[in-house]
């Protein structure tokens, strides 16, 4: 019940909001959607905990702590941004940069991108998985398109193409599991393709012929993920849509992309053995990590800086999640968390202070704290978040991967700390001068609604203290599961 | 001002990397007690630094509002104008210096303790350097005392060395509170750390998986055992603050009160100005002296017979030259070498994408 | 127990308070002696105290409530540290608020006090003795924990009354590093304590003082308290130093009057060849000049490490 | 392997050959897209390419007997035989493309590399199609070398129009794939791809005219500007 309304809200929203979505309030109807599948959302997190994993609609869904957890913070992370947006887009409006019509367009999409993500998130089928993929491709694309200048034209363009052919790899990469799965489950048409089943029966899987799958879908679904060398649409997409396109696109698409990678893991893993999957996943997060931090040194537009910064995370991620073990995986989720949290809201902010500027050139932006002390601030802590510092969330999270790396391959800590490092410098040497020094930019036309920055903020802070048991539990158990 | 703060931050996020650091090295050895203790020790410190730098920076804030002076060489004795502020950054710089019994102290102590336990590291080699390290940490935290005094001092004792200073106006009510309640952060995790202890319990429990050892008392804190080390903020203010009083009391009833105003004796030189005294960079000197090796200084001195004396210094860091800006300037090649990665053509993209997939295809082969 | 534990720990404050003084003027007594001069009387010291509280205090106009509060200041916390250190009787009430760490930690709160008040007034002199006290104190907390990091590792305790207990029951535990560590914490002695050859506690000349500059503008009562309190912290050190290197005779395990009174005897009798000896070393030595107090000073820090790295090389040896 | 299908025995030898003669056709359009200028041609091509796919759909699912085959192959009549073509003609005239020419990289070139692809997808295939119970199994290797060269129809081209006939034409590949390899994927996840396909289409319709709107032109050399600097 709680999982069709989870669904169903975003659906229903999309629908809403293609007929309303030019009209004034429709920003409000755009949160209160959102809430609405939060609250859903919420109520399946509890259901979980209390009954365990579940099975529902002929075996199609199936919410197990991993996935309930993405979907809790993707309904989160989906609400936050939509109160954000809410003056944002106003503000963009003002400028001149949207229409009314433009609007409708984006709370539709919307919606339908955030159905998208948790119908991938939720179907037991990996086969819905890659169509609920191509979906939310199809509304981001929209979306990133939406102001229509050659920029934004030119980083939808690449975005669609190169996810596209990223993704019609992950179907060939589906096409040969469901082949192997045919031979060991029988040909029992909608249930050979159903991760319970396919787990179920990994080890008896061919061992070839889930090689070359794991490759394509590794390949395809690490397009998305933001993988390097397959990255090179994430900067752009995420320099030219809007901010809280590239918020959630940051905080909650990459999860649900390598959610999708990660569920093809486990199944590999249990056919050939965790070496091949494991260091693939491993090299590729490196790969990720260093050449993310390296290019963080030249960016010069402050939501591309942020976006190099989130393909450094996701290889980070990439990284732990390759490593395997208990631990690395819970710091792998840990940091999932704390990346999409932090992520999202140094996204709101960049966001208003490029409003503020009126340019996203980072040489433009300065004495944020000046103006506007909560963009300012916001920036600040948001940066030293996602740097790592102590106390906050991402710290604690590194901390238990850097410490398991080097326990169990001491020879990738270097490459760690050179990534941690460089990008340290990187983007710390880029926020300060915006952070501080004079400016005389005019206040924004519309409040800027800050309150989601600094939830986030304090969530991460309030992780990197201490996690709660229950989700600490919760956390423990998806780690088990992917083993 | 501001700048010298902000050098502080840097080297007190290094305080707090030597933590997470050393943290790293005992856990990798398994030592899981040891890794909790430096892990709580930087998290400590990090909380702290937190507290007294944002205290510092307001302070610095409320002086600067009411001064509109950012040179340390042009304020001085604004302890008289602006008693609260002043009062109330004494706090915070006596715990920035690390001094007991406040929190900079608290943490650094901690740390000190962890430096005592590497020798249980399992590399000989790594066992005699690390002793160093914590040589080098006692002159950091030392060093960062001797400035956090000359901060103090040049601002807001001696004399002010302009004469508009006098007229500055105290902090108004609400920048007293906000100074106030991290004052009172400083105090309350320097005397009862076991707040702050138990909370990176916390958190060392999830990292390393071992929390500190349980305290012996509430009164004092014994990371590791109480019969190794122990520290009680409790105790050091209590005692300083009741020897005070009674001294003070006993002073008061045994000799007489008397006082008599006079002006500052200074060894009976009568024409001193505001201007002998020591600059912020006067006050630096035995330090530029000392590590001149480490510095490029250009210096302009002023010869006896000069009518119109000048003095100038140029100070440069060695390090930054030769260490830090080969680095940055690595890193800056590398990341143009690498940017043909980005270069806008999506055929290219597209080849990498394909390549990597052909790659990947010919590794399972 | 408790109280009386606390009775104990009160005694011996009061016992370091009144000695302190003592110590000093032995130490001028032994000093004139071998220079051939005649002594003031051992009292001296006390005197001073008393003629200084009986004087009318001269205070700066502009001297701030920091300025009068610091003399209190320093005698509260050479009193705790007093309290801390055991001189006569370990494992009292107070030993455990601090480890020897912390104690550095407590020194350098009573040292960036006296500082500030300097700088206070405005003066010349003032700022001058707090530079170059500051300076004398970053160089020598590196060079004492070298030398407690050693006493660590041959104790494994930092705290003094727990080193005391060990070295008292294992007397056998003498390694060649404590000699390193000696020699390296008499020197961190002299210059913390403002001797030559850092510094002259009897100079007149100004441009050479480094203490004396600092307290300067204090006068009577004030004055009284801030030297009573630098008496108090050489006594303090050299307690240190005797609990750390000749902890023979100390009270260990509960005070009982007759242990306590041939603690008190033998501490006494270590003072007195202590104090003799300090002045043998600053008879024998000139003061330095201010810029080769770093040299003095890292002088020590090496001597320490190497006490360290001979105990890492022979133990490792020893294990082997 | 030691399940020998029942099927492959009761299939008939001409149908298996008509089944390979249809896979090299698929090949031989791949090839002659990858070598093709005109962007009307390729249009044509690519509605060839699907009429093949239809027909050995066809084949297959009254070979195999299974009617959800046929659905499948009836979708892919619709969708790629005659919907897409159409859309992609109407577009080109509305665009006044039609007769547009395209410059390509060095065409020996591509055609060599195309070969190699074609051999190493022949190697990577071998494996699976040893393992394959259906009698479309010597098939595979001709459905992913028809994906590769897709890919590098992408890579090779120039203008968006041709960039997205090339991302079709692997899509062709893939659903090929599927019926060889396993007679088709579920009915609801073909209905589902196909769904993805066809919006797909037309939003990158609406972004041809955007993009003709805003650069003045196809060409995707307008479209570098987003890079490092």
């Amino acid at each position: 019940m709680e999982l069709w309304l989870v669904l169903g809200m975003p659906l229903l929203g999309t629908f809403v909001l293609a007929i309303l979505g030019a009209r004034r309030y429709a920003p409000e109807v755009n949160v209160g959607v959102s809430l609405a599948t939060l609250l859903a959302a919420s109520l399946l997190v509890v259901r979980i905990i209390r009954n365990g994993p579940l099975l529902i609609g002929h075996e199609q869904f199936f919410v197990d702590p991993f996935n309930v957890f993405l979907v809790a913070l993707t309904a989160f992370v989906g609400l936050t941004t939509a109160i954000f947006s809410r003056p944002y887009m106003r503000i963009e409006e003002h400028h001149g940069r949207l229409t009314a019509r433009r609007l409708r367009l984006y709370h539709s999409m919307y919606q339908l991108f955030m159905f998208a993500m948790l119908l991938a998130l939720l179907t037991n089928n990996m086969g819905l998985v890659w169509v609920a993929m191509e979906a939310a491709t199809l509304s981001t694309v929209l979306l990133v398109s939406l102001y229509r200048t050659k920029a934004s034209l030119e980083a939808a363009w690449k975005y669609f193409i190169l996810c596209g052919v990223g993704i019609a790899q992950a179907l060939f990469g589906t096409i040969l599991l469901y082949f192997a799965a045919e031979r060991t489950l029988g040909r029992q048409g909608m249930t050979a393709l159903l991760w319970t089943h396919l787990n179920a029966a990994k080890a008896d899987l061919e061992p070839t012929v889930m090689g070359l799958a794991f490759v394509f879908l590794l390949v395809g679904y690490g397009t998305k993920v933001g993988l390097a060398p397959l990255h090179n649409w994430l900067p752009d997409a995420h320099a030219e849509g809007p901010t809280p396109v590239s918020a959630v696109l940051s905080g909650l698409l990459l999860n649900v992309a390598l959610y999708a990678v990660i569920r093809c893991k486990v199944l590999a893993v249990g056919s050939i053995g965790p070496m091949m999957p494991g260091r693939m996943l491993m090299a590729f997060g490196l790969l990720s990590a260093v050449l993310a931090a390296f290019f963080l040194w030249r960016q010069r537009d402050i939501k591309r800086l942020f976006g190099y910064s989130s393909i450094e995370h996701m290889g980070i991620i990439t990284f732990a999640f390759g490593l395997g073990g208990p631990v690395a995986n819970f710091a792998a989720l840990l940091h999932m968390t704390v990346h999409s949290l932090t992520k999202s809201s140094i996204f709101f902010t960049a966001g208003h202070a490029s409003q503020t500027a009126g340019t996203q050139q980072m040489d433009g932006i300065r004495g944020l704290v000046g103006i506007s002390p909560t963009i300012g601030w916001g920036l600040i802590l948001g940066s030293l978040a996602i740097l790592g510092m102590p106390p906050f969330g991402v710290f604690a999270s590194e901390f238990l991967i850097l410490t398991t790396a080097m326990r169990e391959h001491p020879w990738t800590t270097p490459f760690l700390l050179i990534a941690l490092g460089v990008a340290f410098a990187g983007i710390f040497m880029k926020v300060q001068p915006m952070a501080f020094g004079e400016s005389e930019a005019p206040k924004l036309p519309h409040s800027p609604a800050l309150l989601p920055v600094f939830i986030h903020l304090a969530m991460v802070l309030v992780l990197g203290l201490y996690i709660p048991p229950a989700l600490a539990e919760w956390y423990r158990a998806a780690a088990r599961l992917i083993g | 001002m501001k700048r010298l703060l902000a050098y502080s931050s840097i080297e007190n996020i290094g305080l707090i990397f030597t933590g997470i650091g050393l943290s790293i090295l005992f856990a990798a050895s398994n030592l899981h007690l040891f890794a909790a203790l430096a892990l709580a020790a930087a998290l400590i410190h990090a909380l702290n630094h937190s507290l007294f730098k944002s205290m510092l920076f307001l302070a610095t804030g409320s002086v600067l509002h009411a001064t509109r002076q950012r040179s340390l060489g042009k304020l001085g004795g604004l302890i008289r104008s602006m008693p609260w502020v002043a009062a109330l950054a004494l706090i915070g710089t006596l715990a920035i210096a690390g001094l007991p019994p406040l929190n900079g102290f608290v943490s650094e102590w901690l740390l000190l303790q962890s430096f005592l336990y590497t020798p249980q590291l399992p590399h000989a080699f790594i066992n005699m350097l690390i002793p160093l390290g914590a040589a080098a940490l006692a002159l950091t935290v030392a060093l960062a005392a001797y400035v956090m005094v000359k901060f103090y001092g040049v601002i807001f004792l001696g004399k002010p060395r302009e004469t508009l200073l006098a007229q500055a106006h105290d902090a108004n009510w609400l920048e007293r509170i906000g100074l106030a309640w991290l004052a009172a952060g400083c105090i309350a995790i320097g005397v009862q750390p076991q707040l702050a202890l138990d909370a990176a319990g916390k958190s060392t429990g999830m990292l390393v998986g071992q929390t500190i050892a349980p305290n012996p008392s509430v009164w004092r804190i014994a990371p590791i055992a109480p019969e190794q080390a122990s520290y009680s903020g409790w105790i050091f203010l209590a005692v300083i603050l009741c020897t005070i009083a009674v001294t003070f009391l006993l002073v008061r009833l045994l000799a007489h009160g008397r006082i008599r105003r006079t002006a500052p004796w200074d060894c009976g030189y009568p024409w001193q100005t505001s201007r002998m005294q020591d600059t912020a960079e006067g006050f630096g000197q035995p330090i530029r002296h000392m590590f001149g090796a480490f510095f490029r200084m250009e210096r302009e001195l002023p010869a006896p017979t000069d009518l119109t004396p000048k003095y100038r210094v140029h100070i440069e860091d060695r390090f930054w030259r030769a260490l830090y800006q080969p680095i940055a300037a690595a890193v800056k090649r590398l990341a143009d070498a690498i940017s043909f990665l980005q270069g806008g053509r999506l055929a290219i993209y597209l080849l990498f994408s394909f390549l990597t997939l052909l790659g990947l295809l010919v590794f399972v082969l | 127990m408790r109280g009386i534990a606390f009775v104990w720990q009160f005694g011996e404050v009061i016992l370091a308070i009144s000695l302190a003084p003592l110590f000093s003027g032995w130490i001028a007594q032994c000093r004139a002696w071998m220079q051939n001069r005649k002594a003031p009387p051992f009292t001296q010291p006390y005197r001073m105290l008393r003629k200084l509280f009986n004087k009318d205090a001269a205070l700066a106009e502009n001297a701030s409530r920091l300025f009068r509060t610091t003399p209190y200041v320093l005698f509260g916390t050479m009193v705790l540290a007093a309290a801390i250190i055991p001189s006569v009787v370990t494992d009292l009430p107070f030993a455990r608020a601090a480890d020897a760490i912390a104690l550095i930690g407590l020194f350098a709160t009573a040292r960036v006090f006296q500082a500030l008040a300097a700088m206070d007034i405005g003066t010349a002199f003032g700022t001058l003795g707090a530079r170059r006290e500051m300076m004398v104190g970053f160089l020598a907390e590196p060079a004492i924990l070298m030398v407690f990091f050693n006493a660590f590792l041959l104790f494994g305790t930092t705290a003094l009354t727990g080193m005391v207990d060990n070295y008292t029951t294992h007397p056998s535990v003498i390694d060649p590093s404590v000699v390193f560590a000696a020699i390296a914490f008499t020197m961190v002695l002299l210059a913390e304590n403002a001797r030559i050859p850092i510094d002259n506690p009897t100079t007149h000349l100004e441009l050479t003082m480094i203490h004396e500059a600092m307290v300067l503008e204090y006068s009577a009562r004030h004055l009284a308290l801030i030297e009573w309190a630098s008496s108090l912290k050489l006594f303090n050190y050299a307690c240190i130093g005797l609990a750390l290197f000749l902890p023979w005779g100390i009270a260990i395990h509960g005070a009982h009057v007759d242990s306590a009174l041939i603690a008190l005897s033998a501490l006494l009798v270590k003072l007195a060849f202590c104090g003799a000896g300090l002045a043998l070393i600053e008879s024998v030595s000139a003061k330095l000049r201010i810029f080769r107090a770093p040299e003095f000073l890292a002088m020590a820090f090496l001597i320490a490490v190497l006490g360290l790295l001979v105990h890492l090389l022979l133990g490792a040896n020893a294990n082997a | 392997m030691l399940r020998s299908p029942l099927n492959v025995q009761l299939l008939s030898h001409l149908d298996v050959e008509l089944l390979k003669l249809l896979a090299a056709g698929m090949l031989l359009i791949s090839f002659a897209m990858l070598s093709t200028r005109r962007t009307q041609q390729l249009i044509t091509l690519f509605a060839w390419q699907g009429a093949i796919l239809f027909l050995s759909t066809t084949l297959v699912a009254h070979e195999a007997g299974l009617t959800e085959l046929y659905f499948s192959a009836g979708l892919t009549l619709i969708l790629k035989v005659i919907t897409l073509p159409l859309i992609l003609h109407t577009l080109i005239k509305r665009l006044g493309a039609q007769w547009d020419n395209e410059r390509l990289v060095n065409i020996p070139i591509t055609m060599l590399v195309g070969l190699v692809l074609v051999i190493f997808s022949f190697g990577l295939a071998q494996p699976i199609s040893l393992l394959a119970t259906t009698i479309t199994r010597h098939t595979i290797g001709i459905a992913l070398a028809v994906i590769l060269l897709s890919f590098l129809m992408m890579i090779t081209r120039r203008k968006a129009v041709t960039q997205v006939i090339g991302f079709l034409a692997m899509e062709n590949g893939l659903f090929f794939a599927a019926t060889s390899a396993t007679y088709g994927m579920p009915m609801v996840i073909e209905l589902g791809i196909a769904l993805d396909l066809l919006v797909a289409v037309f939003i990158l319709g609406i972004f041809f005219f955007q993009i003709r709107e805003q650069f003045d032109s196809l060409d995707l050399h307008h479209m570098e500007s987003l890079r490092e600097k």
